[in-house]
């Protein structure tokens, strides 16, 4: 049975419409899927030591990230935190590249020596995960502000979760792409914790989107459990941004179903709203979409072999791959 | 006498000074419900209750401000950074207003606050998470900054700098809070700014503090194995710096090696170089030689970032290349 | 003419209560001239090179400072700007002390070492005055916290221009008092200029109390050219703080009739937009509803003198002070 | 050759780089219309529009922020700090971002951004306006930093800063604005990293930069008369350190001097001391002896305040002493 709430209709344009439309969600569901897998093999191999450092995991929030960079273009930037994985993978980075990087490997996206907080992609505009919080959004400020300078439309999408909008940095940029009328749109992933923190000890206001009202900044706010649902509110922001040079404040309702990196254990929460949670999973919540638009459950399981096979294809070009050589410790340092 | 991590001894100091002195207050990000990102105040909430152990949002420059002006309204708070690296977006609340608003006041205010916390690399969590703050705070007069090694001074130097009515950082290690060592039963107080012999030596003498303690002792142990004693002096307290008892054994050793993980530019070390050469100007048989970090951002690859931090073989190599000046 | 807007009626209730109305405001105009008076004193030393450093006056924003302390207990809190004469006058701190602070000399309020924008008084609770641009409203939020900690009914008042609310440190502050219902009340005094930049210039909305909406604080705004009216709308706040332990962001619109600081020429401004606000000048407005009460002349002038000869008094007292001496150089800086 | 003040030749870099390079844009507190809080950028704004020329809101995280962001697609901002002692709120984007984001990209952007104020004592500014940024960020890999001590190399230094892949720090000084030199006609450019010999001498040889350099080339004057020649050498960039050029005075001269207005523990020149007695031990015939503010906040009064700063006599006084040593 598929969920109630905020539940796509079948589009009722005709069949090419339908066509399309089925063919757009079958790729942002293979997406969603690869990040969950992706993250899956990630974790294992953390766990058995082949990777080091912080380790968090989107696996939850899939459809944020994927509903999102699908409303974007090739000129347009992304910015996001040390919680990265999904966005690189949303960006059409590779899984070797992405696998390659939480080895520490030469082949990683940032050569290993970002590592698993800090994946770069600059031929996908991808501009890192960071990780201190609330620290990128001024950047993501400054790469907005450059594609209006240079008369671009690019615009430029920057992450962050509910717990970073206590922080000076993240007021200090919505006041600067309010006042000069930044293409930016600022998202925040509200998952409810932030670490072992629920946001009512954190935030004096649940709903965050009102944050905006400071700034005179529009804003939206809505579930992350239906990509495709997740996509249009993006397009709408991102069309706001590219024809109107205005910024918007997005707060997505979402989850994170792993502990907040790979050392937490996660108890502050019970395993009945965890449960509860899964319920509305937006991977399964996209594949019972897709079969009632007519997709088998074979063309599913092949998309999980596919995905599957690729992951796998990763793990091993990683520990296949070399590790950065010791001259780049100086040589990166500076240009 | 018992044998306690320094993670155990860092929160037996903060049990004991919140049950002395109702003044004292715990503040920061995870410090309550979740015991602690590190566990060093685990058990702490439901000992003394949500009043006094706070969970913050992640606001440090709020929280540390609001730690600075309760504390200059005569509460004692101690504030937990999750790690020193975000204490940069604090920096300027602990430049100008922790180490100035005694002086600015002429006097009338006090600013009994202590900033704590782990420093430095961990465990390949990449250059924006593994950096050495101890230069940037020592060069502030109106801080005391101290860096303990061991889990006796661990306690000790907290519960001092809790009742020091000036404001005090606590740089310790993520890589030692597991490690292990006698702590005295009862009362336990370690002066700021005094430093400690770590151990005797007649041929050269290492100075050091924190993580770069053990390192040392390793090196010189393996020296000492082939006949050679050296010398290391533990510094803890980095502001003030207690100098005088590595300028001692430099006197009769004639040569000087520091260490430190933090970049080399301006570290402590070269503050603690600048001392032994004006001191034991005369005595010195070698100019005073530095094991640093290496001057990069730190890569998450492990092979690399083993490169670029300290070890027992590098401080091996460099004692060696001194004593053969 | 009494100007209209929001002129305050003569009091309706009896003999005694106009007498102590008319008492209060005696009070409070006397101390906004004497601010007045003693910042001019202060102009006329700066010029002759007695006075060092940068020295911002509060000239027009008298009625500000007056009537928002006016509401304050001696159990209460204040933290100021850089600009912290009048906030300091207000407080009840002599003439003497704070014009030898000017001088530098040891006699001043914060003996000599802190000059025009760290003008402190324990004694008081003068918290300070500070000079980086919202880097003491996190410390207003402390001396709240320890009001509350101690269950104390204290409340801090903390004071900003309308410049400093797009700095991280306002923003982190007004998240915590908020979440953590501190008795803090913030005052924004909108002068409208930041140096020399318009308030359309730093901020996307004009109107600086809708800030408290982010943080579900109460909010108030309201112009101060009427002493009596600022402190109704401070005790109402400083009420909310005592008695419910919540906060209010004011914002107090006024204007400020001299440049930024002593070095600044104020071109920005027309002379007829500065005259236009003189129109409305606090000290003659009080003058004006005084006399109405029945105040006369000549009793406004007796107070001019005497007021003129404190502070005459406090710059030879200033002047005659000696120097601090060396030693405090270091012996201040740790305590 | 042109005689230019500091100001005017930092502005004059400013707009020849503006006319050059369209990707230049400058941005800061009062940089437009009010032509600068010193004046630096008077007329820009009118010579190249709102757009390249921007007033910035009281936010300098944010701006800093946005302008690394903009030099990672391409710009190439300049950045003013309306004082150093402002950027403390900034540490974090210099620290974090500025400096690392082309190492953790494993070099795929690199950060050409330009920050530059006055840095330093004003004149009674008191203690949270008074303060020298140098130590806190050469202490960090990944940041340039420079210190112009004449209308010349402001104008040449700026200039190679703009143009520079790394960002590139320029510590000025209000005190030095107003100062007149020489400036060369048409394109000027001074490397980075590059020190240069202010004065040449036998004696002693003074290390210092920026402010340092006027009291140090008086108090060789005064020797001078008594017939004692010292060298002065003028780093001009900190980071990279050319100390090469002062090493090889001190190599003849065997004494050593650096003088700084930073405070002490761990400033520029603890690092100077450390280098030069490695490279110079054989040579020195007396400890490397530094003269720096004193270790305290500002005070406010003027007595005092010009008893916390070197001085041409404090120099004089420091060489004598080594001078005798
Ligand atoms: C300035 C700063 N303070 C603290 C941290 C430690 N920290 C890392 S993630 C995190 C929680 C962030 O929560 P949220 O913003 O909700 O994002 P989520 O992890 O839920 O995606 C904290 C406290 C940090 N990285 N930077
Ligand atoms: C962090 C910081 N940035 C810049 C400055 C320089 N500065 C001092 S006052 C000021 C303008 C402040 O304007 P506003 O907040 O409106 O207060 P007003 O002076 O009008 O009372 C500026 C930019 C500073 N002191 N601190
Ligand atoms: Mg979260
Ligand atoms: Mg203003």
């Amino acid at each position: 049975m598929l969920p109630r709430r905020g539940a796509p209709e079948a589009p009722q344009r005709g069949a090419k419409a339908v066509h399309e439309h089925t063919a757009l969600l079958r790729e942002l569901h293979r997406t969603m899927l690869l990040i969950r897998r992706f993250e899956e093999a990630a974790a294992k191999a953390y766990s058995q030591g082949r990777i080091g450092g912080f380790l968090h995991l989107y696996i939850g929030q899939e459809a944020s990230a994927v509903g999102a960079l699908s409303a974007l273009g090739p000129e347009d930037y992304i910015v996001g935190t040390y919680r990265d994985h999904g966005l690189a993978l949303a960006r059409g980075m590779s899984a070797r590249a992405c696998m390659a990087e939480l080895y520490g490997k030469a082949t990683g996206c940032s050569r290993g020596m970002g590592g698993s907080m800090h994946f770069f992609d600059a031929s996908r505009k991808m501009m890192g995960g960071y990780g201190i919080v609330g620290g990128h959004v001024p950047l993501a400020a400054g790469m907005a502000f450059a594609s209006k300078y240079r008369k671009e439309k690019g615009v430029t999408l920057c992450f962050l979760g509910e717990g970073a909008v206590s922080i000076g940095d993240f007021h200090e940029a919505l006041s600067l792409a309010a006042l000069w009328h930044l293409p930016l749109v600022v998202v925040v992933e509200n998952n409810e914790y932030a670490m072992g923190t629920p946001l009512e000890r954190t935030l004096s206001v649940a709903d965050v989107s009102l944050k905006a009202l400071a700034y005179g900044m529009a804003r939206d706010r809505f579930r992350a459990d239906d990509v495709l649902t997740v996509r249009e509110h993006f397009q709408t922001a991102v069309q706001r941004a590219r024809e109107e040079s205005l910024p918007t404040l997005l707060e997505v309702q979402t989850y994170r179903y792993r502990g907040h990196s790979m050392s937490d254990p996660g108890k502050y929460r019970t395993a009945e709203e965890v449960e509860a949670r899964k319920r509305n999973d937006c991977v399964h919540r996209a594949e019972l979409v897709l079969q009632e638009w007519g997709v088998t459950e074979e063309e599913l399981q092949a998309v999980g072999r596919s995905v599957e096979a690729e992951v796998e294809d990763a793990v091993r070009f990683a520990e296949e791959s070399p590790e950065p050589s010791e001259e780049l410790i100086e040589a990166l340092t500076y240009a | 006498m018992r044998e306690l991590r320094i993670r155990e001894a860092l929160r037996e100091a903060l049990a004991e000074e919140l049950e002395r002195d109702e003044r004292v207050f715990l503040i920061g990000e995870e410090v309550g419900h979740y015991q602690g990102a590190y566990k060093v105040t685990e058990g702490l909430l439901a000992r003394f209750g949500a009043a006094r152990v706070i969970d913050a949002p992640i606001a440090e420059a709020g929280f540390a401000g609001l730690a600075i002006g309760a504390a200059m309204v005569g509460l004692r708070p101690v504030v937990e950074f999750m790690t020193w690296n975000f204490s940069a977006v604090a920096f300027d609340q602990i430049l100008n207003n922790a180490a100035k608003v005694r002086q600015m006041s002429g006097g009338q205010f006090t600013c009994p606050v202590v900033f704590r916390g782990p420093n430095g690399a961990a465990k390949q969590v990449g250059a924006q998470h593994s950096q050495c703050f101890e230069a940037f705070y020592t060069h502030i007069p109106g801080l005391k900054v101290v860096c303990p090694a061991t889990a006796a001074d661990a306690k000790g130097l907290l519960k001092s700098a809790i009742r020091d009515d000036n404001p005090v950082l606590i740089l310790e290690d993520e890589r030692l809070y597991g490690v292990k060592g006698p702590v005295p039963d009862g009362e336990h107080l370690v002066p700021l700014g005094v430093s400690r012999v770590a151990r005797e030596g007649e041929r050269a003498t290492v100075v050091t503090w924190g993580k770069g303690v053990a390192p040392a002792l390793q090196a010189c142990e393996r020296l000492a194995a082939e006949g050679t004693q050296c010398a290391v002096v533990d510094l803890r307290s980095l502001r003030p710096l207690d100098h005088g008892p590595a300028a001692e054994s430099v006197q009769r050793t004639g040569r000087a090696l520091v260490v430190h993980e933090a970049w080399p530019y301006g570290g402590v070390g070269a503050e603690v170089v600048d001392r032994l050469q004006r001191e034991c100007f005369g005595a010195l048989q070698a100019p005073v030689l530095r094991v640093t970090g290496r001057d990069a951002s730190m890569p998450y690859n492990k092979t690399l970032e083993d490169l670029v931090v300290p070890s027992a073989d590098t401080v091996l190599r460099a004692l060696r290349a001194l004593l053969a000046y």
